[in-house]
C-alpha cells in the first residue's frame, strides 16, 4: 500500500468513526440521524477502496438513501415535529460505552489474529460474479432471505393495517 | 480502463474538473436558453437587456446573488442550513464521475457505473431534508418531509427502469452499455417495447427524484411559498437552483447514455463526432423536458404517491421482466 | 363554440317555468365549523399552520388558520381585515357624486361592476332616469369586464394549480395577453386601464370613441377564438382535471344559505342569474343564457367561469351593434359635490358581477350624504364558504378550493 | 319583487304590516319569523346588515338611540325577495339567526364588528374586519373619526 492510499484509508476511518461518534453522542436526534448517515456513506468509501464497488453502491442506495429516510420518517413520526430540536438524551451512557468497549476488543483480537495488516492482492469481485454465487452456489440461502423478506413485509401490512376497513 | 492522462488519479483530477467546470457554464446558459425558451412560448421575449440577447445575464444573475444578504435565521439549525445548500449541488455533481461523454471521456468508468449513479440519485434527498429541517420554517418543513416521501417513492420505479438497459447489455458499465447499443441499436428503439418503456420511466422517476416539474412538489411555491428553500437568501438559494439544473441536465445526459445510444452516432469513432452527437442527443431531450415542464400543472402530493405505486411501480416489473424475457429468447436462438 | 358539455342554459322567456325548485330539507342544528375558533381540542399532536396574510396564492391577504394532520386540515378558519380601508364609512362621510371613485378600488380586477351597482343604488333613490344608450354601454362594459375578470381568475388559477415556474405560467401569460386587449379597449373609451369611473349617476362618463365596436368586435373575435386554447391547456389535461373534479364540493342548499353567488353558485346547479331575474340595464333588451354545472365542485366552477366568457363577448358583440342614439346622461350635469340629493328613503340594488351578487343598500336622510352605506360583495360571502370546504382536504387542494371561489380580498375586506 | 306571499305570513302569523322596507320584527319573534322565511322556501341569504340611529329629539318626546338591523333574503326559484328588520334599543342583543342560514355567522360578525349591535346566541361572535383589540364600532354614529387606536400589528 502506498503512503497516499494509506491516507485515503485513514482518512475515511477518521470520517466512519466520528459519524459512529455523532450518532451516539449528539443532543440532538436528527443531528443524529445525519451523522448515522455519514458513517453509512463513509463505509461505502471504504468498501470502495477494497475493490468491492457494488457492495459500495449497494450500501449507499440501501442504507443512505432507505434506511436514514425510513429513520428520519421514524423520527418525524414519534416527536411533535414544531418548533426546536428533538432531544437525544442516552441513557445509560456507561453501560454502553462498556459493551462498546467490549465489542471493540472483540473485533480487535480478531484482527490481530487475521493479519489484516500483511500485504496482499485483493481480489477483484465484479457484479457478475456477486449475481453467479447468488442464483449459484448460494441460491438456497437467497430465496430464503427473500421470502422472510416477503414475510416481514405482509406482517407490517397486516399490523399498520387499520381494524376498520 | 482507458485513460487518457498518465495516471488514472491523474486522468480523473483533469477530466474532473473540467467536466464540472464544463457543466457548470453550461447549466448557466442552459437556464438562459430556458428563460428564453420559455419567453416564446408564453409569447414574451425573455432576457434581453444585459448583453446581446440577454447572453450577459447568468453572469449578472450570479453577481446579484453574490451581493444579496445572506441571512441565517435566528432559530434556524445553522449547521445543517448552511451545509446544505453545498451538498445540494456535489451530490447533483456525483453522477457526472460515471457518465461516458464520448469513447474514453470519462471520469470513472467504474464497473457499477448505473449502480453508482442510482446511489447518488438516492443521496439527493439528504440535503433538501436538511434543508427542510435546518430552517426551521413549517413550509421548509412540510417540503422537507414531501420530498423525503418522494424519493423513497420513486427511487424504485427508477432503480426498475435503469435496470432494463442493464439487463439488456448485459453490464452495469455505462461504457459496455453505450457500447452495447452501438450502431444504432438504441435501447429506446430496439426491442420495441421494453426499453422506450424504460426510457419514459426513467424520466418520470427522475423528474420526480429531482423534484422538477410537475412533480416538484417540495417546492410548490403555490403551496408552500418555496417549500424547502423558503428561507434561504442569495447564493445559498442560487446553489439549490443550480443543483436543480445541474440534476437536469445530468438526468437528461444519463437518459441519452441508458437509451438513445449515448455518444453513438452515424459518421467515423473521433471523439469530436462523438462528443457532438452526445452534446446534440443531450440538448434535444433536455428541450423536451423544458417543454413538458412549461406546459403541465403540478400534481398533488397523494396522486404522485398514486402514481408511483399504482402505476410505475407495477410496469416497472413488467418491463424488467419482459426485457429478461428478451435476452434469454435472443440467446436461445433468435437473432439481433 | 366548445360550450363545455355540462353546462346548460336557460332562456329569460322561459325561465320561471323551467326553474328547478329546490328542495328544502328539515331545518336542524348545524355543526359548526367556528366554535371555540381559536384553539382546537383535537387527536394527537396537530400542526397549526398560518397561510397568509403574505402567501403567493392567498389572493391578495387573506389569512388561513390551518390545524394540520400531516398535509390533511382538520379544520381552516380565515382572518379577514388585512385589507379593510373602511370604505362603508368613507361612503358615509362623502357625498354621492364623490362616492364612484372610491368603490373602483373594491373589487380592482372588476372596476367597472363596482360603479354599476354604487350608481344604479344612488339612482334608484333619487328616482333618476337612465337613457337607452347610457343603460346600452353599461352593458357592454359590464359584460366586457366580466371575460377581462374571468381571464384574469383563469390565470391566476393555473397559478395556483401549480407551477409558477412552470405550465401555470404559460396559461397565465396568455390570459393577461387577451385581458390587455380588454384593458386596451377600456383605455380607449376612458382613458384609464384600471379604475375607469365611468358610470356617474343618471349615465355614464365617456361615450364611445369612434371606431370603438369595430375594435371590440375584433378583439372578441379573437378572444373567442383563443378560450378553446386554453381549455385545451387545462381542462383537456388529466393534471388538471384530477386536481379539480370532486374538490371542494359544496351543496346547493349551503350554497343558498351562505349567500353564495354569481358562478359560485350556479356550478351548483342553481339557475339564478340577476340579469336574468331582476334585468337592470340592458340585459330586458337582450337573451341571457346563463352556463350552469351540477358538480358544486372546483371544476364545475371552472365549467362555468369559461362558459360565461363565451356568453359576454357574445352579449357584448350583440350590443355593440344596437347601441342606439341619444344622450348618454339622464339628468342635467353634476357640477357641484352636492349636487345630488336624494329624498329620504331607502334602496338595495345588486347587480350581477363577475363574482356573483354586488349589491348596494343606502340609506337616505335627504342630505348629500348618504346615511348608511352597506356594500354586500360577493366574495366575503364566498369566502364563509372555506371552513366548510376545507376540512378533511390537503395542502394543495386548499390554495385550488380557495382560488376557485375567485375572492377579491379588496371587495371581501372594503 | 317583494315575496307577497311572506308579506301575508307576516300579516297572519305575526300582525306585522310590511310597507316597501319590510315589516319590523320584534326581537323576541325574530328567531321565529326567520324560521317561517325559511321554511316559505326562502333559503338565500342576500345580506344582514345594521345602522345605528342616534338619540333624537322628537319635539317633546325623547327617541332613545337604537340600532336597526335588516335583512334581506331570497327564494331563488321564484326570484322573490323578502326584505324586514329588527330595531332594539342600545344595550339590547339581537337573536342571531346564524340556526337558519348559515351565512348568517359571518354576516352578523360583520354588523357586530363595525356598527356594534350584539347577536345573542352567535356562535362565534369576535371581530372580523378589525384587531381583536379596537376600540368602539367604526359605523355607529357616535364614533369619534380621531379615536385612537392600537397601531396594527
Amino acid at each position: 500500500m502506498s503512503a497516499l492510499e494509506i491516507l485515503g484509508l485513514s482518512l475515511l476511518a477518521l470520517f466512519v468513526l466520528a459519524g459512529a461518534l455523532g450518532t451516539v453522542l449528539s443532543k440532538n436526534l436528527v443531528h443524529s440521524v445525519l451523522w448515522l448517515a455519514l458513517a453509512l456513506v463513509a463505509t461505502a468509501g471504504i468498501y470502495v477502496r477494497l475493490t468491492a464497488g457494488f457492495l459500495a453502491g449497494a450500501q449507499v442506495l440501501l442504507y443512505a438513501g432507505g434506511v436514514i429516510t425510513l429513520a428520519i420518517f421514524a423520527v418525524m413520526l414519534s416527536a411533535r415535529i414544531e418548533g426546536g430540536p428533538i432531544p437525544n438524551e442516552s441513557a445509560k451512557r456507561g453501560r454502553g460505552a462498556l459493551v462498546a468497549l467490549a465489542v471493540a476488543g472483540l473485533f480487535g483480537g480478531v484482527l490481530l489474529q487475521a493479519d489484516v495488516l500483511a500485504p496482499r492482492d485483493l481480489p477483484v469481485v465484479d457484479a457478475a460474479d456477486i449475481g453467479r454465487s447468488f442464483l449459484g452456489e448460494y441460491v438456497l440461502p437467497f430465496e430464503v432471505l427473500s421470502v422472510l423478506l416477503v414475510a416481514a413485509m405482509i406482517g407490517a401490512i397486516v399490523i399498520a393495517r387499520r381494524e376498520d376497513p | 480502463m482507458n485513460v487518457l492522462f498518465g495516471s488514472p488519479a491523474l486522468h480523473a483530477l483533469v477530466l474532473g474538473v473540467g467536466i464540472v467546470s464544463a457543466l457548470l457554464g453550461v447549466t448557466s446558459y442552459f437556464i438562459w436558453f430556458e428563460r428564453k425558451f420559455a419567453g416564446r412560448m408564453q409569447s414574451r421575449i425573455g432576457p434581453k437587456h444585459v448583453g446581446p440577447y440577454g447572453l450577459l445575464q447568468p453572469i449578472a444573475d450570479a453577481f446579484k446573488l453574490l451581493i444579496k444578504a445572506d441571512i441565517t435565521p435566528d432559530t434556524a439549525d445553522r449547521a445543517l442550513f448552511n451545509l446544505a445548500p453545498l451538498l445540494a449541488v456535489c451530490v447533483a455533481l456525483l453522477s457526472l464521475a460515471v457518465l461516458p461523454l464520448a469513447s474514453g471521456l470519462v471520469i470513472a468508468d467504474l464497473d457499477v457505473g448505473v449502480l453508482f449513479f442510482l446511489a447518488a440519485g438516492a443521496l439527493t434527498v439528504v440535503p433538501t431534508w436538511m434543508a427542510g429541517w435546518g430552517s426551521n420554517n413549517k413550509y421548509a418543513l412540510l417540503g422537507g418531509m414531501r420530498a423525503i416521501a418522494q424519493s423513497v417513492a420513486y427511487g424504485v420505479p427508477l432503480v426498475l427502469a435503469a435496470l432494463v438497459p442493464v439487463i439488456l447489455s448485459g453490464s452495469m458499465k455505462l461504457s459496455d452499455i453505450v457500447a452495447a447499443q452501438a450502431g444504432g441499436h438504441w435501447f429506446a428503439l430496439w426491442p420495441p417495447g421494453p426499453g422506450l418503456g424504460a426510457g419514459v420511466l426513467f424520466v418520470l422517476a427522475s423528474l420526480a427524484e429531482g423534484n422538477r416539474i410537475p412533480f416538484d412538489i417540495p417546492e410548490a411555491e403555490s403551496e408552500l411559498v418555496s417549500g424547502i428553500s423558503t428561507e434561504y437568501t442569495g447564493m445559498k438559494f442560487g446553489m439549490f437552483y443550480l443543483g436543480e439544473y445541474v440534476h437536469s441536465l445530468v438526468v437528461a445526459a444519463l437518459f441519452v447514455t441508458l437509451f438513445l445510444g449515448g455518444y453513438d452516432g452515424p459518421g467515423p469513432d473521433v471523439l469530436a463526432l462523438q462528443l457532438l452527437w452526445f452534446v446534440l442527443k443531450v440538448s434535444l431531450v433536455s428541450v423536451l423536458l423544458l417543454w413538458v415542464r412549461w406546459s403541465y400543472v403540478r400534481l398533488r402530493s397523494d396522486q404522485l404517491m398514486t402514481l408511483c405505486w399504482k402505476y410505475l411501480l407495477p410496469s416497472g416489473l413488467l418491463l424488467v421482466a419482459a426485457s429478461a424475457v428478451w435476452v434469454w429468447w435472443t440467446e436461445q436462438g433468435g437473432s439481433r | 363554440m366548445a360550450m363545455s358539455a355540462h353546462a346548460t342554459a336557460h332562456t329569460s322567456q322561459a325561465k320561471a317555468a323551467e326553474l328547478p325548485r329546490v328542495p328544502t330539507p328539515a331545518i336542524g342544528p348545524r355543526a359548526n365549523p367556528y366554535l371555540d375558533a381559536d384553539s382546537f381540542e383535537g387527536e394527537g399532536d396537530l400542526m397549526v399552520l398560518n397561510m397568509g396574510p403574505q402567501h403567493p396564492s392567498t389572493h391578495g391577504v387573506l389569512r388561513l388558520k390551518l390545524w394540520l394532520d400531516g398535509e390533511v386540515v382538520i379544520k381552516a378558519v380565515p382572518y379577514l381585515g388585512y385589507l379593510h380601508r373602511g370604505v362603508e364609512k368613507l361612503l358615509e362621510k362623502l357625498s354621492y357624486v364623490q362616492s364612484t371613485p372610491i368603490v373602483d378600488k373594491n373589487d380592482y380586477v372588476a372596476s367597472m361592476t363596482n360603479e354599476l351597482a354604487l350608481v344604479m343604488a344612488f339612482e334608484k333613490l333619487e328616482g333618476c332616469e337612465v337613457p337607452r344608450r347610457a343603460r346600452y354601454l353599461r352593458t357592454i362594459c359590464a359584460e366586457m369586464q366580466r371575460v377581462a375578470s374571468h381571464l384574469l381568475w383563469l390565470g391566476t388559477f393555473a397559478l395556483d394549480m401549480g407551477g409558477a415556474l412552470g405550465g401555470g405560467t404559460t396559461a397565465f401569460m396568455y390570459c393577461l395577453r387577451e385581458r390587455e386587449r380588454i384593458l386596451d379597449l377600456f383605455e380607449e373609451l376612458t382613458g384609464a386601464r384600471f379604475h375607469y369611473h365611468m358610470m356617474q349617476i343618471g349615465g355614464v362618463r365617456h361615450d364611445l370613441p369612434v371606431g370603438w365596436d369595430v375594435h371590440m368586435k375584433q378583439v372578441a373575435a379573437d378572444i373567442r377564438a383563443r378560450i378553446p386554447e386554453y381549455e385545451s391547456m387545462l381542462s383537456a389535461n388529466p393534471i388538471f382535471r384530477s386536481r379539480t373534479k370532486g374538490i371542494g364540493r359544496i351543496d346547493a342548499r349551503l350554497a343558498m344559505e351562505l349567500g353564495l353567488s354569481g358562478p359560485n353558485l350556479r356550478a351548483c346547479g342553481v339557475d339564478f342569474d340577476l340579469r336574468r331575474s331582476q334585468p337592470y340595464a340592458a340585459y330586458d333588451e337582450i337573451e341571457v343564457h346563463s352556463a350552469l354545472a351540477y358538480e358544486g365542485d372546483v371544476y364545475a366552477r371552472y365549467q362555468v367561469r369559461v362558459a360565461e366568457m363565451y356568453e359576454s363577448l357574445r352579449i357584448a358583440t350583440a350590443l355593440v351593434d344596437g347601441v342606439p342614439a341619444g344622450p348618454i346622461m339622464g339628468r342635467k350635469p353634476i357640477e357641484t359635490v352636492n349636487a345630488v340629493k336624494p329624498p329620504a328613503g331607502e334602496a338595495y340594488v345588486a347587480i350581477d358581477s363577475p363574482r356573483g351578487e354586488l349589491g348596494c343598500w343606502v340609506v337616505s336622510d335627504g342630505s348629500p350624504r348618504p346615511y348608511r352605506c352597506k356594500l354586500r360583495p360577493p366574495s366575503y360571502h364566498a369566502l364563509a364558504a372555506l371552513p366548510y370546504l376545507l376540512p378533511g382536504t390537503t395542502i394543495p387542494d386548499v390554495v385550488v378550493i380557495l382560488g376557485s371561489l375567485d375572492p377579491i380580498m379588496g371587495e371581501a375586506d372594503r | 319583487m317583494i315575496g307577497q306571499d311572506v308579506a301575508q305570513i307576516a300579516h297572519e302569523r305575526f300582525g306585522l304590516e310590511s310597507g316597501e322596507l319590510g315589516p319590523s320584527v320584534p326581537r323576541e319573534r325574530l328567531l321565529e319569523f326567520a324560521s317561517a322565511l325559511c321554511e316559505a322556501g326562502y333559503l338565500y341569504l342576500v345580506y344582514i346588515s345594521a345602522m345605528h340611529h342616534p338619540a333624537t329629539k322628537n319635539g317633546e318626546a325623547e327617541v332613545p338611540a337604537r340600532y336597526t338591523v335588516v335583512y334581506r333574503v331570497r327564494d331563488l326559484a321564484r326570484g322573490l325577495e323578502f326584505p324586514f328588520r329588527c330595531e332594539v334599543p342600545l344595550g339590547t342583543g339581537v337573536p342571531s339567526v346564524a340556526s337558519v342560514w348559515a351565512g348568517a355567522d359571518w354576516q352578523e360578525r360583520e354588523a357586530y364588528d363595525l356598527v356594534g349591535p350584539v347577536f345573542e346566541g352567535h356562535p362565534d361572535l369576535r371581530r372580523i374586519m378589525l384587531p381583536e383589540d379596537w376600540e368602539g364600532h367604526p359605523l355607529h354614529r357616535d364614533y369619534a373619526i380621531n379615536t385612537p387606536h392600537h397601531p396594527w400589528r
